[in-house]
Order: C-alpha cells, then sequence, then structure tokens
C-alpha cells in the first residue's frame, strides 16, 4: 500500500510545489514531517503507526502555493475545517488519503521502554510493535500504546481526498461516548479543580500546545502574548497558564476535531485534549455537529436558530 | 388499544344512598372493558367535615387511600364521587406541593406515603380516555327524544386549577356522553350551581331554594329528566324533591339520573345492574317515552 | 351599627395567621364583590363573603369568627373559581372554620353538629355510616324530626344499611384522629 | 489622567441607605483618581456646574459620576463635560440607585457595593479613548404605521411641516377604531363627523402616499435611513379604476362573509367597501370567501364593474420605500372576552361588546342606528353594562385598567337613553375611572340626568331565564349584598389589549414591548413617544390603552419629534463602534458573517484579505468583538481590555 | 472596598444595555428589594460578552456569574442574543470539566419591563450561589511560591 501511495504522489508532484508527509526521524521510532519535492524523496515517505503528526498545520502558512499533504483520517478532518474557514483554497491542496489503524503515543511507549536514549530497531506487524533499545526488545501490543484519540476514531479514512490510496478501514466506533470524560467528570468538581491547579502548575508555557495546533491560526497575533486585548499576562502562575488552556480551548470550540496534537506536543504530557473533548461534546450534544467534516457547513457558533432545538429557556 | 385499568375509590355513599351509582359504574366501566381495581380496605375521604376542621387531617383521611392505591403499584385512582375526587386530589396537590405539608400528613399515618398518584373522575376517563366516539360505538338502545339537562354540580371541574378538567364554567364532557348515547341535551345554564350539598341535613332551608331553583330551570326548559355526576346532588334533587316541592309550593316530577344509568341504559345492560329501582322520582314514564316521540315525529 | 375603631380592632396577628395558613393574600382583594356576586349561598349568610375577606383585611376577627357565613359556606368554589384576583377564598373560608373552631366560636352549632357526628361515624367505622351518622347527629342537637320524612323512602329501596361497614383498617382510621388530637394540644 | 468622581446624594434618594461622603472618600484610592467629593443633585444645575469647575481647577481629564442609571443621565453629564470642554465619551457613570440604594435597605453593604461599582467606573473611564461621532444624510421622509386617528394625527402634521409622509394601513380604509364609533366622549359629538374630514385629508394631501390593505413586511437601516418593505396585500379589485360605487357589493351574492367593520354583527358580503366614508373608498375581496376565488364560478362583481377594475389575478405586491423615520401608530384591539364563560362565552346572542354596541348605535351600522337585540330584533329596554370585562382581572391575565372604559360605558347609557327613551341602564363598575377634563362631570350626568343605574360590584354570572331575558347576577357591594337584574341585552366594556402581531411588528422595528405586546417607550416619564431605537417614535394606543384625546396628543407629539429630527442638517452617529486591528486582523470573515447588520466589509490590504467597518451602518452591537478569536475587532468604549478591567476591579479587591 | 466578608459572594453580572440593565433599573425604580452581592457590569448587548470574560472572572475568583440579555426575538439589535444563546450554553457546559459547577454560571433574558422578573432572578442566582459557596480563586503565582508565602505568614 506504501508502495502505491509513494506511486500515486510521484504522478502528482509534477503538478505541486512539493507534497509533504512523513519520513523516518532520528531514529526509527520517530518519525518526521517529511517535504518532498523530487521523486527521490517520495521513497523516503513512510506510513504506519508512527505518522504521529497533523500534517495539515502547514497548510495556512502555504495559503496561495500548491501543495499536496498526506492524510490521516483526523488530520483530513483539520484540512477540511481550514478550507470551512476560508484559510486555505481548496484548488491549491491536494490531498493523498490512505487508511489508518491508528497511532501510537510516544508517552506510552516511554512508559514502557523507559527514557531511553538509543533506539536500535523498531518493527511492526500485526498489531504488534517491536522496539530494540539498548539492547533490550520490547514487545508491545499496538492497542496498549495507541494514542487515546485512536480509541475512539470515527474516521479512519480521509473524509476528503483528492487520491485514496488502500481499502476504506471500518471505523473504530460508530458512536464517540466520551466515556474518558465521564471517568473524568466522574469526580466531584473541587477534585477537578485540584487536578487541575496541580496540572497547570507543571505547564512550562512553551506553547507547544498553541503551535501544533492546526487551527491556531492567529500565530504571531496570539492573545496570549498580546497587550491589547490584554487577556493574560506574563506571569508564571497557576491562573495565566489556566486561563491560557481555557481560551485555547473556547476558540476551538465548534472547530476543533480532536485531532490531539496539542496534548501530543506537550512536553510534560497535560490532558489538555481534555478541554476541547468537553466542547467537542457540548457541541454534539446540543448541535448535533462535528467540525472538520463539511468544508460547506455552517459551525453553531456561527449560526443560529430563533427557536432552539436542544436549549431549554430558564424558567426564572 | 390496551385495557384501561384503573385503581377505583367508591366512596362511602356508594356503599348506601347512592349504592345506585355505584352499581351503574361499575356495570357500565365492565361493559366499556375499563377494569376498576378497587382499593382494598380503604376508608373515608373525610369529605367537606374533614375539611372544614382541619387540612392535615383532611390529607390524612383520604392519604391513607392515595398511600393504599400506591401500594397497588397504581398511578391513577378513579372515583365517581366528586366530594372524594376533590379530598383526594386536594391532598394529593398539597402533599406533592409542599414537603412540610406532606410531613405533617405522615405524621398522623401509620404508613407514611411515598409515591403520590394522581386522581380522576370516571367521567373524565370516559370523556377522555374512552372518548364519546368510543361510547358510541357501543350503544344498542339510542336515547332518542330523551330531553335532558346535564347538571354537573359545583365542585367536579372547579376550581379549574385543582381539577384540570373540562370548562369551569360551562362543562361539556356529561353533554358530548350523553348525546353519543343519543339523548338531546337542553343547554341549561346552571350546570355547575351549587344544590346546597351536605346543608341538607343541618340548614334544609338552604337546599330548598338552590335545588329548587335547578329543578325550575331543567322544567322551564323542557327537560324530561336532569343528568347528574355527583352522589349529594343527586340526593338533594332525587330524594329531596318532594322536600322541595313541598317548601317552595312546585310540583316538580323530574327524575333525576346518574349519568352512569342512562349510558347504561343506552348499552342495553340488565335494570338490575343500573339499579334504576333506587331512585326515588319514577323514571320509568321518562325511560317508555324514550323512542316514541321520534316515532310520531 | 356603631363607629369601629380601626385602630384599636385591628389584629393583625389574625390577619397573618389566617394568611399564612390559608397561603393566600388577603391584599390582593380589591372588593370587586365578584365572589359575592358568584356565592349561591348570598342569600342564607349574615356576612356576604366579599364582606367576610374585607373584614379580614381590616384584622376584624370577632366579626368574621361569629359570622354564620363562615358555617354555612360549602365550599362551593365559586368564589375561588370567579375571583380576578386568583385568591383561593374558599380556601380562606374553610381556614376561618378551623380558626372559629380552635377559638370556640360557632355560630351554626347545627352544621358543626353534623360535621362533627361526620366525623366521629368516619372514627368509629373508618367509612361512614349514615343511619349512625343521623341517629348522632339528631342526639346532638335534639331534632329528632329531621328528614324524618326520608326515611320511608329510603328504606324500602336497601339503600341505607343498617349496620356499618365494617372494614379492617378501622383502627389505623382511630389512630389518624388519635395523633391528630394530640398533636393539635 | 486625571480622574475626578462625583457621588450623587439625590436627596435621600442615595444617601438614605448610601454613605456617599464614604464612598467618594474611598474613590481617592483608585488609580489616577485625583478628586472626590459627595454631591446634592449632581444632574441639577449648581450639581454640572460644581463639575465644570472642578474639571478646571483640578485639571481633570475624565469624570465618574455616580449616582442614577445611565439610561437616564448618561447624556446629560455628556454635555456637561462638553461644556468643560472635555471629550464627552470621557465620560462613564455609575448606578448606585437603581441598582443600590433603592434595591437594599443594608447601608453597610450598600456604601461597600455602590464605592465597588465606582472602582470599576474608573477602571473603563481609564482605559476610554475620546470619541467622535460621524455625520450623515437624513432622508426626510416619514412612515407612519397605522391609521387610525393617532396615525392621521402624526401624519398630518408631518405633512403639513412639508415632510413626505408613507401611511401604511393593515385594514383597507384608514380611520382605526374611531370610525367604527357612533359618538365621543364627554362631548357626545359624531365619531365620524369630525374624523372624516381628517381621513380626506389625508386622501388628498400631495405629501402623503397611502398604502392602504398593507402590512410592513421588513424593516432595515438606521435612524435617518431606513428601508422598509411594505406588502400590497392583494385586493383583487384595480384600485385605480375602482370608483368605489358600490355596485359590485350590491350584486355579490357571497353573503355570509365576515364584516370585520360592523364588528361581525351582522355577515357582509365577499367583496365589500367597509363603509360610506371609507378612505380610500374602494372595494377588496376577501378571498376566502369569494365564490370565484375558491370554485371559480360566479365573477358577478367583474360582470357588474362599470370600470372593469376586477382583477381576480391579483397578488401580493411588495414596494420598497426609504425613509428617514418611522411612527408607529398600530393602536389596540378588543380583549377576546369569550373566556368569559360565566357570562356565556359568546353563546347568548344578546350579550355584545361595547364595540358591537357601537355599531349598533351608529347610523352607518347594519341596524341603521335602530338599537335592536341580535336574537329577536326587539328593541330592549332594560340594558345591562358590565365594565373591567378583561380589564383589572389577573385570572385571564389583563391586570391592568385599559382606561377608557368608564367614560364609553357613560356614553353608550347616556345614548341608550336617547335612542330608547323608556330604556333603563344598569351599570356595573368596580371604580370609576374619569381623571379627564369634563370626564368626570360626563359620568355625573349619567346618573343624574340619564338615569343610569351604576351599581358598584363586578357580575357573577349571565345566564338566560328561559323566557327571553338575561338574569344578571352580580354584586352590589354597597348595599353589601347579591344583585339580579333582568336585562334585555347586555354590553361588555370589554379592555383594550395590544394590536394582533404587535410582537412581531417589534421584532421588525427593534424595539421593545412590554408582556401585554404593549410598545415601549424610551421613558415612562420623560420619553413617552420615544422608544429605544432611533429615529422610531409611538403614537396612540399602541402603547398602551388610550383614549381619543391622549392618542391624538401622542400623534403630534411623535410628528413633533420626528420634525425635530429632520430639523437637523446632519445626523450624528453614535462613535461607539466597531473598529478592526489591520494589524491582528487575519481575514477569516467571521465578523462580518455574524454582523446583523451587514456593517463589516471584507477587503484587501496588501494583498491579504481584511475585515473593515462602515462606522455609518455599525450600530454598536459588539457581537463581532465576541466573535472574533484574534482580539482584532473592538467595540469602542466596550474594548475587551476595558471589561476585562472591571471584571478584574471587581475580582482582585 | 471587597465584599462583605462572611455575607456577601463575588458575583458578576454582565448586562445587555437595552433589555435586562433596563429590567435592573425598573426593578430599582420599583424598590425590590435585591441580595447585594451581584455587581453589575453594562455591556451592550449579549452578544458582546465573550464567553472567555465569564472564564476570566471565575479564573479571578468570582463565586457566580450571570448573563441576562433580551429574551430572544426581542434583541435590540435584531440577532446578538441568538449567538450569545449558543455560545452561552456551550459553554456553561464546559465549566463542569473545569471543577466549576455549572450552577455558577447562568445566562437569563429579562426584559426592560421585567422588573419583578429581575428580582426573582438575582434573587434566586444569589441564593443559588450561597448554596454552593465560595470557590478558591486560581492562584497568580505557581503552587510553589503559594505554598511558602502561606507557610510564611502566621
Amino acid at each position: 500500500m506504501l508502495e502505491q501511495l509513494k506511486d500515486t504522489i510521484k504522478k502528482a508532484l509534477p503538478e505541486l510545489d512539493f507534497v509533504i508527509g512523513w519520513g523516518m526521524g532520528f531514529d526509527a521510532l520517530h518519525a518526521t514531517p517529511l517535504f518532498m519535492y523530487e521523486p527521490e524523496d517520495v521513497d523516503k515517505l513512510v506510513w504506519g503507526p508512527l505518522n504521529v503528526h497533523n500534517l495539515a498545520t502547514y497548510l495556512p502558512a502555504l495559503k496561495g502555493r500548491k501543495v499536496g499533504i498526506v492524510v490521516k483520517g483526523c488530520d483530513s478532518r483539520s484540512v477540511a475545517e481550514l478550507l470551512q474557514e476560508n484559510l486555505i483554497n481548496r484548488e491549491d491542496v491536494v490531498i493523498f488519503g490512505a487508511p489508518c489503524r491508528g497511532t501510537v503515543s510516544l508517552t506510552k511507549i516511554r512508559k514502557v521502554i523507559g527514557n531511553t536514549g538509543l533506539i536500535e530497531d523498531v518493527n511492526y506487524a500485526d498489531g504488534t510493535l517491536t522496539v530494540k533499545a539498548e539492547g533490550a526488545s520490547h514487545e508491545m501490543a499496538l492497542k496498549d500504546i495507541r494514542a487515546d484519540k485512536c480509541g475512539y476514531c470515527r474516521f479512519p479514512n480521509a473524509v476528503l481526498s483528492d487520491h485514496f490510496v488502500g481499502e476504506k478501514r471500518a471505523p473504530q466506533v460508530e458512536e464517540d461516548t466520551f466515556e474518558d470524560l465521564a471517568e473524568f467528570e466522574s469526580q466531584p468538581f473541587e477534585e477537578r479543580r485540584d487536578f487541575w491547579m496541580k496540572e497547570m502548575d507543571r505547564c512550562i508555557r512553551c506553547y507547544a500546545c498553541r503551535n501544533a495546533c492546526p487551527l491556531c491560526v492567529c500565530r504571531d497575533h496570539c492573545v496570549a502574548q498580546s497587550r491589547d486585548p490584554h487577556w493574560l499576562s506574563q506571569q508564571d502562575g497557576v491562573r495565566d497558564k489556566f486561563m491560557f488552556q481555557i481560551i485555547h480551548a473556547t476558540h476551538l470550540a465548534g472547530r476543533c476535531t480532536t485531532c490531539g496534537e496539542c496534548e501530543r506536543a506537550c512536553p510534560v504530557d497535560i490532558p489538555v485534549l481534555l478541554f476541547k473533548r468537553k466542547f467537542t461534546k457540548a457541541i454534539k450534544d446540543t448541535f448535533d455537529y462535528d467540525a472538520g467534516l463539511d468544508p460547506e457547513a455552517t459551525p453553531p457558533l456561527l449560526a443560529f436558530k430563533a427557536n432552539e432545538d436542544n436549549i431549554k429557556e430558564k424558567e426564572w | 388499544m390496551s385495557k384501561l385499568s384503573y385503581a377505583y375509590y367508591p366512596g362511602c355513599s356508594g356503599q348506601g344512598t347512592s349504592m345506585e351509582y355505584e352499581m351503574s359504574t361499575r356495570a357500565l366501566c365492565e361493559a366499556l372493558d375499563i377494569d376498576l381495581k378497587e382499593i382494598p380496605d380503604w376508608s373515608c375521604c373525610g369529605s367537606t367535615p374533614a375539611h372544614a376542621c382541619d387540612h392535615v387531617l383532611s390529607a390524612a383521611l383520604s392519604g391513607r387511600n392515595l398511600g393504599l392505591a400506591a401500594d397497588m403499584g397504581e398511578d391513577c385512582v378513579l372515583t365517581p364521587c366528586p366530594s372524594c375526587l376533590t379530598n383526594l386530589k386536594n391532598a394529593g396537590q398539597h402533599m406533592s406541593g409542599s414537603e412540610e405539608f406532606k410531613e405533617k400528613v405522615n405524621k398522623l399515618l401509620d404508613e407514611p406515603i411515598g409515591e403520590i398518584p394522581d386522581v380522576k373522575s370516571v367521567l373524565q376517563i370516559l370523556f377522555e380516555d374512552l372518548g364519546p366516539k368510543g361510547v358510541k360505538e357501543k350503544v344498542i338502545k339510542p336515547l332518542s327524544g330523551l330531553k335532558v339537562v346535564t347538571y354537573y354540580g359545583c365542585i367536579l371541574t372547579r376550581p379549574p386549577k385543582l381539577m384540570e378538567f373540562d370548562s369551569e364554567e360551562n362543562p361539556i364532557s356529561m353533554d358530548r356522553l350523553m348525546e353519543a348515547a343519543g339523548a338531546k341535551v337542553l343547554p341549561f345554564p346552571l350546570k355547575t350551581e351549587c344544590c346546597g350539598a351536605s346543608h341538607g341535613v343541618a340548614r334544609k332551608d338552604l337546599v330548598m331554594k338552590l335545588s329548587g331553583k335547578l329543578l325550575d330551570m331543567a322544567e322551564q326548559l323542557g327537560a324530561d329528566a336532569v343528568v347528574t355526576a355527583c352522589p349529594l346532588c343527586q340526593m338533594n334533587l332525587d330524594l329531596r324533591q318532594g322536600q322541595v316541592n313541598s317548601a317552595n309550593k312546585t310540583s316538580h316530577k323530574l327524575p333525576v339520573f346518574y349519568y352512569t344509568q342512562l349510558l347504561g341504559w343506552a348499552l342495553g345492560l340488565p335494570q338490575a345492574q343500573l339499579g334504576l329501582d333506587k331512585l326515588c322520582v319514577n323514571p320509568m314514564p321518562a325511560l317508555r317515552g324514550i323512542g316514541k316521540k321520534e316515532d310520531a315525529a | 351599627m356603631q363607629t369601629v375603631n380601626l385602630t384599636d380592632t385591628i389584629d393583625r396577628s389574625f390577619m397573618e395567621k389566617v394568611m399564612e395558613e390559608s397561603e393566600q393574600n388577603l391584599s390582593l382583594c380589591y372588593q370587586c364583590g365578584n365572589c359575592t356576586a358568584s356565592c349561591p349561598y348570598t342569600f342564607g349568610f349574615d356576612i356576604p363573603v366579599s364582606r367576610v375577606m374585607r373584614l379580614m383585611q381590616t384584622g376584624q376577627k370577632k366579626a368574621v369568627l361569629t359570622s354564620s357565613s363562615i358555617w354555612l359556606c360549602a365550599s362551593c368554589t365559586s368564589c375561588t373559581t370567579r375571583c380576578p384576583n386568583n385568591i383561593d377564598v374558599a380556601r380562606v373560608m374553610d381556614v376561618l372554620r378551623h380558626v372559629a373552631r380552635r377559638e370556640g366560636f360557632v355560630k351554626e352549632r347545627r352544621v358543626k353538629a353534623f360535621f362533627d357526628s361526620f366525623l366521629d361515624s368516619v372514627r368509629k367505622h373508618g367509612r361512614v355510616f349514615e343511619i349512625g351518622l343521623m341517629v348522632d347527629y339528631v342526639r346532638k342537637t335534639g331534632r329528632f324530626w329531621t328528614d324524618m320524612d326520608l326515611g320511608p323512602k329510603m328504606l324500602p329501596k336497601g339503600k341505607m344499611s343498617l349496620t356499618p361497614h365494617r372494614i379492617k383498617g378501622k383502627d389505623a382510621i382511630a389512630r389518624i384522629f388519635k395523633r391528630f388530637e394530640e398533636e393539635n394540644r | 489622567m486625571k480622574i475626578g468622581v462625583f457621588v450623587c446624594h439625590c436627596g435621600s434618594n442615595i444617601e438614605g441607605t448610601v454613605d456617599t461622603k464614604t464612598v467618594a472618600e474611598a474613590s481617592l484610592d483608585f488609580p489616577e483618581v485625583t478628586f472626590a467629593t459627595d454631591t446634592m443633585y449632581a444632574c441639577s444645575e449648581p450639581g454640572q456646574d460644581g463639575i465644570i469647575e472642578a474639571i478646571e481647577e483640578h485639571k481633570l481629564d475624565g469624570v465618574v459620576v455616580a449616582s442614577c442609571t445611565p439610561r437616564m443621565h448618561e447624556p446629560t453629564f455628556r454635555k456637561t463635560l462638553e461644556r468643560a470642554g472635555l471629550n464627552p465619551y470621557m465620560f462613564e457613570m455609575a448606578n448606585i440607585r437603581e441598582h443600590v440604594s433603592w434595591i437594599g435597605k443594608d447601608r453597610e453593604a450598600n456604601t461597600n457595593k455602590a464605592a465597588d461599582l465606582v472602582r470599576i467606573a474608573v477602571e473603563k473611564l481609564r482605559r476610554n479613548q475620546p470619541l467622535t461621532p460621524k455625520e450623515f444624510d437624513i432622508n426626510r421622509r416619514v412612515l407612519v404605521i397605522g391609521g387610525g386617528v393617532a396615525g392621521i394625527q402624526a401624519a398630518l402634521d408631518c405633512a403639513e411641516a412639508g415632510l413626505e409622509v408613507v401611511m401604511v394601513e393593515r385594514e383597507s380604509t384608514i380611520g382605526g377604531k374611531m370610525a367604527k364609533l357612533d359618538k365621543t366622549f364627554p362631548t357626545v359629538d359624531c365619531s365620524s363627523c369630525i374624523l372624516g374630514p381628517r381621513m380626506v385629508e389625508i386622501a388628498q394631501h400631495p405629501n402623503i402616499t397611502l398604502y392602504a390593505y398593507s402590512e410592513v413586511e421588513s424593516v432595515s437601516g438606521y435612524v435617518g435611513n431606513f428601508e422598509v418593505q411594505v406588502k400590497k396585500k392583494a385586493t383583487y379589485v384595480d384600485w385605480a379604476k375602482c370608483t368605489g360605487c358600490g355596485e359590485c357589493v350590491e350584486k355579490c351574492p357571497s353573503r355570509k362573509a365576515p364584516d370585520p367593520f360592523n364588528e361581525l354583527l351582522a355577515p357582509g358580503r365577499a367583496i365589500n367597501i367597509p363603509f360610506p366614508q371609507a378612505i380610500p373608498k374602494k372595494a377588496y375581496i376577501q378571498a376566502e370567501h369569494c365564490i370565484k376565488l375558491t370554485k371559480d364560478k360566479c365573477g358577478n362583481c367583474a360582470k357588474v364593474c362599470p370600470s372593469d377594475a376586477i382583477n381576480f389575478e391579483a397578488k401580493d405586491e411588495i414596494i420598497t420605500e426609504e425613509v428617514g423615520g418611522i411612527i408607529a401608530a398600530t393602536g389596540y384591539d378588543l380583549f377576546d372576552w369569550t373566556v368569559y364563560e360565566e357570562y356565556g362565552g359568546g353563546r347568548y346572542p344578546d350579550v355584545v361588546t361595547s364595540l358591537q354596541y357601537e355599531r349598533m348605535l351608529s347610523a352607518s351600522g347594519p341596524t341603521g342606528g335602530h338599537v335592536k337585540r341580535p336574537s329577536d330584533g326587539k328593541e330592549p329596554k332594560k340594558v345591562v353594562f358590565i365594565q373591567c370585562v378583561g380589564s383589572r382581572d389577573k385570572s385571564v391575565g389583563r391586570p391592568y385598567c385599559s382606561g377608557f372604559c368608564c367614560m364609553y360605558t357613560a356614553k353608550q347609557a347616556i345614548l341608550t337613553k336617547d335612542h330608547i327613551p323608556d330604556s333603563e341602564s344598569y351599570v356595573f363598575y368596580m371604580d370609576i375611572r374619569a381623571p379627564g377634563k369634563l370626564y368626570d362631570e360626563f359620568t355625573r350626568r349619567a346618573m343624574e340626568e340619564y338615569g343610569a343605574q351604576y351599581i358598584r360590584g363586578r357580575v357573577g354570572m349571565v345566564y338566560p331565564d328561559g323566557e327571553g331575558q338575561l338574569v344578571v347576577r352580580g354584586a352590589d357591594t354597597l348595599m353589601g349584598t347579591q344583585v339580579e337584574v333582568k336585562a334585555d341585552l347586555v354590553v361588555l366594556a370589554v379592555g383594550a389589549e395590544a394590536a394582533k402581531n404587535s410582537p412581531q411588528l417589534a421584532e421588525k422595528l427593534r424595539i421593545s414591548y412590554d408582556a401585554y405586546g404593549f410598545f415601549m417607550e424610551g421613558h415612562p416619564k420623560l420619553k413617552p413617544v420615544e422608544t429605544n431605537t432611533a429615529g422610531v417614535y409611538l403614537a396612540g394606543a399602541c402603547q398602551g390603552a388610550k383614549d381619543i384625546p391622549a392618542s391624538v396628543g401622542q400623534g403630534s407629539a411623535a410628528a413633533a419629534k420626528v420634525i425635530g429630527l429632520f430639523s437637523k442638517e446632519k445626523l450624528k452617529s453614535d462613535p461607539q463602534t466597531a473598529l478592526v486591528d489591520i494589524k491582528r486582523c487575519i481575514g477569516c470573515g467571521k465578523c462580518a458573517e455574524t454582523c446583523p447588520f451587514g456593517a463589516i466589509n471584507m477587503t484587501e490590504f496588501r494583498g491579504q484579505p481584511k475585515a473593515e467597518v462602515l462606522e455609518t451602518v455599525c450600530q454598536g452591537c459588539g457581537l463581532c468583538a465576541a466573535t472574533c478569536p484574534q482580539g482584532a475587532v473592538q467595540l469602542k468604549h466596550f474594548t475587551d481590555n476595558q471589561i476585562l478591567a472591571e471584571v478584574e476591579a471587581l475580582c482582585r479587591f | 472596598m471587597p465584599v462583605l466578608e462572611g455575607r456577601e459572594l463575588r458575583i458578576i453580572g454582565f448586562l445587555c444595555n437595552w433589555c435586562s440593565y433596563g429590567g435592573a433599573d425598573t426593578a430599582g425604580v420599583a424598590r425590590f428589594d435585591q441580595p447585594t452581592d451581584l455587581r453589575i457590569i453594562r455591556v451592550p448587548c449579549s452578544g458582546r460578552i465573550d464567553p472567555l470574560f465569564v472564564a476570566k472572572a471565575f479564573m479571578n475568583g468570582a463565586d457566580g456569574v450571570l448573563v441576562s440579555g433580551c429574551h430572544p426575538r426581542d434583541c435590540h439589535y435584531a440577532e446578538g442574543n441568538f449567538y450569545a444563546r449558543r455560545r452561552l450554553e456551550v459553554f456553561k457546559n464546559f465549566i463542569s470539566v473545569l471543577g466549576i459547577e455549572p450552577e455558577r454560571f447562568e445566562y437569563t433574558w429579562v426584559s426592560a419591563s421585567e422588573g419583578q422578573r429581575w428580582q426573582e432572578v438575582v434573587t434566586k442566582f444569589t441564593n443559588q450561589v450561597h448554596t454552593l459557596g465560595p470557590l478558591a480563586p486560581v492562584p497568580e503565582i505557581s503552587l510553589d511560591r503559594l505554598a511558602a508565602t502561606e507557610t510564611a505568614q502566621p
């Protein structure tokens, strides 16, 4: 299938400035974004559970250039969302899709193999990933080290593509039941607050979450750093760090496709995706809307109904 | 439609002065496939004397029966008697509305009440759940030519916030049922005027005047009979009709039916089940006239 | 007629008690008279119901509690049904009877006697025993001729049982009354 | 920045429960406050002068007044600042009266809260920028909605002042309720005699365009420049050709159509001219009752019309009018009294409404001015009037007094005696409300000279006695008992309610309406004909039940407001508009997508898409500011930073 | 001056100028007694209210936030409250994940004529927040420093 994908890209390459995909990174465990300008670049393309990055993040900055992009199902939703928001032009982007079997969580792998320096070899087959590091071989079932988001994946195939290679896979689940949220919210309110206090205290304010987010499009004008408007101070305190996460999540309400890049990028493993999951659930419950499926849709927070179906007027 | 089934509270008068109401209600419901499950060991609701004495006592007397009904697993209690209806409904509504009141009531009871069932009149069920259409389908002896006035009495639909049934000023449920049975219903403007209620014993003079007025109006409209839904109304108009006549120097001879008796008649139920012989003013002339006038016309 | 000295006779605690027990705000009454207009008993009342409401507004406790009207009210709820201010007037009348009973004001002894006989019958048998009730009422009032004429009409029809209906729970009913008395002692 | 704080006593209104001196002292601790004082009446002349003096003496460049609601006096104090040479927008108010002193008696808590409100006003003011309004042109045309007496008055006053007037009337004729009346109180002069000539003036005035049988479909734009879509409903008669001869009405065989002008007393024809003095006097077809339009038969009218005016193919038409001001004069409707089942709920033909009775009394009515009972056509000898039907009655959701029923009932009692000298009238009333000029005298005349029997009490029920009369059972609370009257005819003084579809019109005009559907005036005392929407004014009963003199007065008042508005060379826009920070804007267009006024355009700047605010179109709602995630759109005077500073001020301390 | 210790909680109201601010004025004119906790911030329209203002209030130590605008269909700006309704509803849902009880935040509609309704809203909301009690503010500094300052203080 990978070969088929390479062929397809090679065929399309002459029409494009370049195609973004994944290649092997500094070791076998870490894939890295790959910019393919020439056919020989295409040969470096990899496809598999290590293709963790959402490459759509690059697209808004490339607006106006003709590029190709290789997408997993979740990545394709980000592309759709960017199209909906006019942040990229459809005619400038060529989308290459392939069925995704889920990606790994490097954090989970680290928990198994430890903070090892040198990775010697990585193999995956039949749902098992084998990592050789510092002489030891670790065999891990893919489902144990899978990124959480892949557990409730409904769109393993690109929702939008110009070229789709391989056989479409059935979704992991029909319906996202948000069990992770339910579990978190089974705690009393005070414990939830305490949890976040401690988590936010750990935040180093690196903004990796923001930078990895394909829909964080303000870039140089992020309210986190501006004085006008002055939403946040630069103080290294829990309050501003917490507020930043709330701002990030709120700005993504109705837009976020829960691609999970924010959480993946977090160097201290704060589960910041949970905030977005909550908004996503609220949007789904209230408006029966999923972001990033239809570039033509009007997102619910930019619309209204005189009589809302699922919003009850208060009796007082 | 699945068979209609309810807990049933007959009320004390059904064991005595209004036994024909009780008999005919049961016979009618059986004929209409409505299952009345008598509340086991039910007791008196307390009626007016109880609520005139104290609201907690009144609610406790009624409440005991609501509790028994809930124990049966029923969520709706039917009663034919408007006075029982008022007391049971008042008790239920008051207790649902105020935990404090419910607590006071429970203090008087052996078994505290938990769930509070809904209470409706048999008439409401016949009108709303079965409907005039459902009745009409089963009529085999239409009451053609029988001119009646329907007299609902003062508390069957009032106060509207409590009863939540029919109109408080111009109720029509019995009218429609009577029409379904083939009778001609005359426009009776005093449908909800009080007959004198329980003052028959202590202040007969009041009843003579009020019931007298009702009978006068019915007569004037040319009614062959009065149709009622309340034991007390029926007693004042029927049993006391003689007293009314002598007090007011009138000579009414108006039979006063329970609506269940006339519906039962139209459904062709045996007379014995309808208790027509229990009425004081002889109903037979009016009943014998059914259909005749139409033939003549 | 005499001058009512409002400064001295307004009994505010009485007004408040009736308002609290009836859960009705008496100041809502603007004296339109619709209750009096609608009340079928006005002809028999010594004080029409709208005037009872007015006397309540001015705290005239004695005038209200010594009236016949509060006993003759049959709770037909015409007043409640038609009150433009949604006052449950019938409930106010009910509460006035409660207060009158508690404080020993009973203008209409026969009405109260009938109520008492009724409740005694319930207390004793669990359900009303109609003949027993009548006998008791006659004993209480001495009015042995009450409804004598009706007996011959009813008895042959078998409508009046000569023995009470016994129910298993009659002791439970008696306990309700007993606890009620204890609560209100 | 140097800020001065003035804490108003408002006599004892504020000082009674707020220690203003303490509030002023506390204010001195707030950042940049260099002067603070309490003052007796900040809005009075000495109060304003005190502010001006302080500005000069202390070189203030911003002022906070802690007093009443800014909805009342913000414009007043802005002018004060202007007089002192400051930009009027360097001003904030703290509402320590309506929001503090009047809603609680705890002096400590109130004083504390008042200081907090001053604090947020100071924090907001610190971030205020001087603003200058933009000027824009006015379209000097006015739309009058409703052709009743209030609308007629407003239209004529405007037209006489030289303005172009567009009048839209829902019915096929103007005249409103007044045209249906026989006589008017307290003078008992003929209604159509005094209204008729004014209606004719409307038709003939060169400055007035009348759209009858039309409704306002939509309104867009803003003060000075509204665009209004008017729906001309199909009449199936070409009014340019129709001469109003009435031939068609004569020959129309459909005789069961409703006749709304005669309050449905008698059936009318499918094609109809409401009454002889109708303006415009043109026929219209009630489609659902027309045999031709429903069954494609008949067509008599078309056959007999001498001017060939009938057009069965007619369709509704939409016309666009551009105006600078709007006067709503949509009047009232009668309460649907049939909820009163105790009065028969419509079952008894001889229980009629006051307006039906008016048509019976009127010579142009279906009985030619002879009072006849609907049931048998007999002349009634005993007439009972029941007041407050649908007024002052919480149980039917109408707790308010309709105001004019006492008067017209007295009038009708007088007229009854005039029409039927041997008649007797009974009037059931609760209170006589007759506070107008010569009004009380008039009701006295009904009793003293015309022998109307006034009975103080409501009526509990009305029912037929079975012998042709109606028993009216009421109370006479003065006599202290129940009373019964046997009546031949019962007339219900039915109360007024907001005209049907008032809320819908209010939504189109973007004005407020109360729980009953009456339009809300700008201020109950000081802005009785203004609304909270600039350029939209109210006249007549659409604002609340009122009688003819009051409606006419308000019609003139609304006209004066429009004339005043149009007398300005140019209008100034509120400068509190949105502003795009072009650096921050990423051109996503979400602001333009949600702006309710189309006040944001997408333009290009150095090849990048950017949003741009049209200042005179922007109404200052700030929806764009809340929508923009980049914070690139800010609403002047309500910027993110200002609101954040207010939040911070409340939370920090 | 802070809120009155032990008696008041920090409750912030965002009110639209045309309806709810006017409704609060109407309540004042009618002298409808209300709890004193609420401090009102006036905004032109409920549509101006970025839910993040509400978040900011909670972060900074507000115990309750009330938003009130014109009734749906009655917005002075035609549509502002329709958007506000969606945004605020979703936001109300959201805050529970932060560990903030949704009952601490309400949005409602009060017209300029509804003085009595305003009184009811304020009273009910204030009671509701008092039932939940104070919400601990999120520390402006790191937890370590907070602990240090707390031990430093007796």
